[in-house]
């Protein structure tokens, strides 16, 4: 058996409706035979009846009906069609389910799916990386699998937990990563990961980011570099001890993104760094994001706009040879 | 206690014009008792934050709470004090979080409108207008799933917070979803300060109705007979499993947007049309014409409630205050799930 | 060249059944040619990401675009090549930008039917649906300030789109202002793979129009005539000085929602009704009975046209792509402001 | 004369209708005599009929409308009533106004006044900074006046420039502070300034954090520790080249600022300063934010969940101990 990143979701999503009579899906286009712009959900309407819905163009009244869902008890999933369309739900994520916690002590466990993050030729308002808006916000558990694994495992906690969940399902591995098989068990939400361990160096990223740092060293290792890559799989919470640890064994620490380069992840990992193991590094922190424009729709302008192998270890070396 | 008192008369010789009218009263009077004391707090720089104030409204908003009963769904808004004390909110409530008591809903986390009780089907509004309308069709849906019968889901708006997006959505997502909803919007002329005509461009409000797939029912809001029986029509038709149904009301904010402020963009002849008569007055009149209660049965019932009032504000300010060093400063509802932030 | 080509006949023996017929027609065939031509290139892999089709829609597409003129706003969206062809943009702007040469108007930045030219009139829409309609608000708020006369915006939008609160707001607003605006709303059926059950909840979208106080307009999409007299008409009312304009017009979307899309969620028995009938079929068979134009004729047009098409086609792929080192990455208008980030 | 914050925006209002034909206001009860729900407006409807507008409860379209109205030439200045309620305009500033230029070329020359920052008794909903969230995305400025004489040149600003301008002007600072005369001419948008100069620590902060920082300044004065003061005016263009110029003065570097923790204009300068100046730093740079959770609407609560002087001065004795 060989699974993708996608049949994680829809899998984890099977098992949930399964499991658990409180769950049901809600988002555009996921019902029927059609299963999603995605098709991460393909399957699933017939076996679960009314239990996968098809929303109105609403994504606001989309996240509001999950709230109000939430709060007699449900466990809503919403999936977005693209995350980039959840600026329209913003305001009922940061505002309603984001404060009811505090404001009322009724808990709120949503799980919001974002289908974030760049594809060749999807141009400015079907690529982005969203995480850094919500992770702002108090309230909100924002995760970012980069596995086929991690997208199993922790759509399932993140169905779980008693407070609102933004799932960061990057739409590029959805097709490109494959497993052998499903998790039994795993990190808990809030846990990095050292995916590859080193010596000379620690890349701190997330999602799709991770594969790009792992090719990186690779390259590197061939060089005689031993690069350490931590994923950090939830950015919020944020796992600092582990980033913490790794930096102490490397001295070095590059954070790669693939969001817009102002804040964001790739700022917070360096500042909680910095104020808490400045005397742990050997050079300067180092950051690779996306560049500071829309996210352009040709391939060619595409590639470059986004952290890749190239820029990434371009920063790398500049950190090594310090 | 609010729900059953109907004071008795040996006068009484004609029938209310609704079952409900005397009780309605007497939520209205206690709303007007008590707001007019949350003005005068406020006034002498007691309260914590703004005072908003439903003057104007009671019987549109006695009527909304008096409709409901146990187990359905209520999201109030700014002018819904008397909503609320009909579903059956304890004027403990609204005290404390006027006085900042720890003690009350929201423990001096948020303030005075945006108080609610969730876990009783009284939703605490946020403030971005509109954004509860779709979290009360959520809470139906939830209902429906889990085989709950006979609710209803009722939300308020103001005829500005119609022009929101987050309205529309949920308004039209309600009705996608069929599920036993009811929207109360009330045009009191003024959305804070702009008046209708810088606000939408239908000809009435109701209008919207049909445009959503709701039954369309336009009440006159100074008129607390018809009142409870448009609204509590609406909700039966509702709860019967008909379509969502849209009432609006049409009144006068008969006080400023809070109480900070002095309403003087309301023209002068506005206050002269039918629609801004003051309710709880018109209901008073009625009640002593057709000799439901004497004069003498209304004052005792005024100084019963001024009591009840001045027995809330009092515990309320004797509360102790919330301490930011008791506070546990989590939004978290999950400890294990706190960002340990340096 | 487009707004004015009329295939010159002898055999023309009656006047055709608008003015503006035969050019229609042109608009619609051109706009099928080319379509078909995308397909084609999509499923060879030509093309940089989606392809999305205005099929079933051109007649309604290409009278929305005829109906304006020079100095009006159009934003057009998902299915409007046809309206975009005929408020006049060149062929050479879609082939561009969909085969991803960096001479379009997106020079390689934006994609597909995200193209537009707001220095003439025709905005460059955002994903977000909803999102364009108060935009043209705004444009139409500038030329009355500016004084100038006799303009019209229009927007055109999906029944699916209408669900948005962007839509609700920007068509509220836009009363308010009392712009001269034009809505064109198609339903086509589906939002995507979404049919109109689970979309709203009114029993037609025309409902729509009394609820913010527009003329509300309903056409039968698939036959020209209606289209250019309808949609022409709600133009000239609204340039007249008019209430804003809504038309609601019914097809069915003959395509997917992409060329990605095979449609298969769409009944088969829909495909009998008849709003599903195709259009430019109609069209063609109407021109034949009453001999406006001969068959002969049509075909000829049909091979002028397929040249042009293949010319835009040529030309747009042996232009230079863009490249990343040649980009300036700059989202700002003023270097200055360009953040130095390291 | 004396001229409030308030009236600095008031008065710079005046001056660009008088001046500029292209300038209209547009938002909700800044109209007529009411002049907006904190005066910004009062007098100018009267004296400049038509360009002073009430709009609708309508966020997102009002706008919609102004991005409209600056392709056509015009230069609109949108009121939020609250900063908070900008959620609901979020989509149109960052996906339309701020993607304009980059995807047509076409300048977006408009400016969204948003009434920010915390008070006493505003609760969750009317207290919001929400600098960090526009300053992520590509394709606008972000400024933050901190004083009278910026609110108003800022402003005449933000209206000249041809980019969208988010205007964070601090509710807190409306009635606080006051000015003896409106500026001549001022430093442009985009440069920070250093307000105190020291030589022990940067306290680098913005808006109304300025002057709690200033405070905390004199009182280590007593003490014999000489803190500089920068204030970064715009959080987007960020002039790091002033913040690194005082880091490299003083060795050490406190960031302040009144937003939520996670990442924000805080971390954006730390992963600044650490990026360039790692070597100019004797300590670990550090930060004071608001707290994690939503903004409490009691007084005793909300003075402790902003920053203050006793937290600032707390994080400031800590760096300088190191
Ligand atoms: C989305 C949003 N924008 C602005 C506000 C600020 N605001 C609070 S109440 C109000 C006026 C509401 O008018 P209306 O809906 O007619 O209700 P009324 O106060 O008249 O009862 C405004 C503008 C808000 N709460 N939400
Ligand atoms: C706010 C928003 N949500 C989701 C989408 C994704 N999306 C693009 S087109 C589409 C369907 C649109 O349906 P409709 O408005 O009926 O137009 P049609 O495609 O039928 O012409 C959807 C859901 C979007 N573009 N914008
Ligand atoms: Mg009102
Ligand atoms: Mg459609």
């Amino acid at each position: 058996m060989s699974i993708t990143y996608l049949e994680a979701i829809r899998e984890a999503q099977a098992r949930l409706l399964r499991e658990d009579d409180r769950v049901y899906i809600y988002g555009q286009d996921i019902a029927g035979k059609f299963g999603g712009a995605f098709k991460a959900t393909k399957g699933l309407p017939e076996q679960f009846p009314g239990r996968v819905l098809n929303s109105p163009i609403s994504e606001d009244a989309m996240v509001g009906t999950a709230i109000g869902a939430a709060i007699e008890g449900m466990r809503p999933i919403v999936e977005m069609q693209f995350a980039d369309f959840s600026s329209i739900a913003l305001n009922q994520i940061l505002n309603n389910a984001g404060t009811m916690f505090y404001r009322t002590q009724i808990p709120c466990p949503i799980t919001v799916r974002l289908p974030s993050g760049g594809t060749k030729g999807s141009g400015p308002f079907h690529s982005q990386s969203m995480e850094g808006l919500y992770a702002h916000y108090p309230g909100l558990v924002v995760v970012t699998p980069a596995t086929v694994e991690d997208a199993y495992s922790m759509l399932i906690e993140a169905v779980a937990i008693d407070d609102p969940v933004i799932y960061c399902e990057h739409k590029y591995l959805y097709y490109h990563l494959k497993a052998e098989a499903l998790p039994q068990e795993n990190l808990p939400i809030g846990k990095a990961r050292v995916v590859r361990p080193g010596r000379d160096l620690s890349i701190v990223t997330y999602s799709a980011m991770v594969h790009e740092a792992l090719a990186v060293a690779n390259e590197f290792s061939a060089d005689g570099f031993e690069i350490e890559v931590v994923d950090l799989r939830s950015v919020k919470p944020l796992d600092t001890a582990t980033v913490l640890a790794s930096v102490a064994r490397t001295g070095r620490l590059l954070c790669v993104g693939e969001a817009f380069p102002w804040g964001g992840v790739t700022a917070e990992v360096i500042a909680r760094v910095t104020a808490e193991g400045f005397h742990l590094l050997d050079a300067a922190p180092q950051r690779v994001n996306a560049k500071d424009t829309p996210i352009p729709y040709h391939p060619n302008l595409w590639s470059e706009h986004r952290p890749n192998k190239a820029s990434i270890a371009a920063k790398a070396r500049q950190i090594l040879s310090e | 206690m609010l729900q059953t008192a109907e004071p008795e008369s040996k006068n009484k010789t004609k029938t209310p014009p609704h079952p409900k009218y005397l009780e309605a009263f007497r939520v209205m009077l206690q709303t007007r008792i008590f707001e007019d004391k949350l003005g005068a707090l406020y006034r002498g720089g007691m309260i914590v934050g703004g005072v908003y104030l439903g003057r104007g409204q009671e019987a549109v908003s006695t009527a909304c709470g008096l409709s409901l009963r146990k187990g359905d769904i209520f999201a109030p808004l700014i002018r819904d004090q008397a909503g609320r004390a009909a579903f059956g909110e304890p004027l403990l409530d609204p005290a404390r979080t006027y006085l900042g008591s720890k003690m009350g809903p929201m423990r001096g986390r948020d303030g005075n409108i945006h108080r609610g009780r969730p876990q009783s089907g009284q939703l605490a509004m946020i403030s971005h207008l509109g954004a509860m309308i779709p979290v009360v069709v959520g809470t139906l849906m939830a209902k429906r799933w889990r085989g709950e019968k006979d609710f209803v889901g009722m939300a308020t708006i103001g005829e500005g917070g119609m022009q929101t997006g987050a309205s529309h959505e949920g308004i039209n997502i309600a009705a996608v979803e069929k599920v036993p909803f009811v929207l109360v919007a009330t045009n009191n002329r003024f959305a804070y300060s702009t008046p209708n005509d810088r606000q939408f461009g239908c000809v009435d409000l109701i209008d919207r109705a049909a445009a959503y797939g709701y039954d369309g029912h336009t009440v006159d809001g100074t008129d607390l007979t018809a009142c409870l029986e448009v609204i509590g029509n609406a909700v039966e038709r509702a709860r019967a499993g008909g379509a969502p149904q849209m009432v609006v009301a049409n009144v006068l904010r008969l006080a400023g947007h809070g109480e900070h402020d002095d309403a003087s963009y309301v023209p002068p002849e506005m206050r002269g049309e039918s629609y801004a008569r003051d309710s709880v007055k018109v209901a008073e009149e009625l009640i002593l014409e057709q000799e439901l209660m004497t004069a003498d049965e209304i004052r005792q019932l005024r100084e019963e409630i001024a009591a009840e009032v001045n027995d809330a504000i009092n515990t309320a300010q004797t509360d102790p205050s919330p301490r930011a060093s008791e506070d546990d400063w989590r939004a978290m509802a999950q400890i294990d799930l706190v960002d340990q932030l340096s």
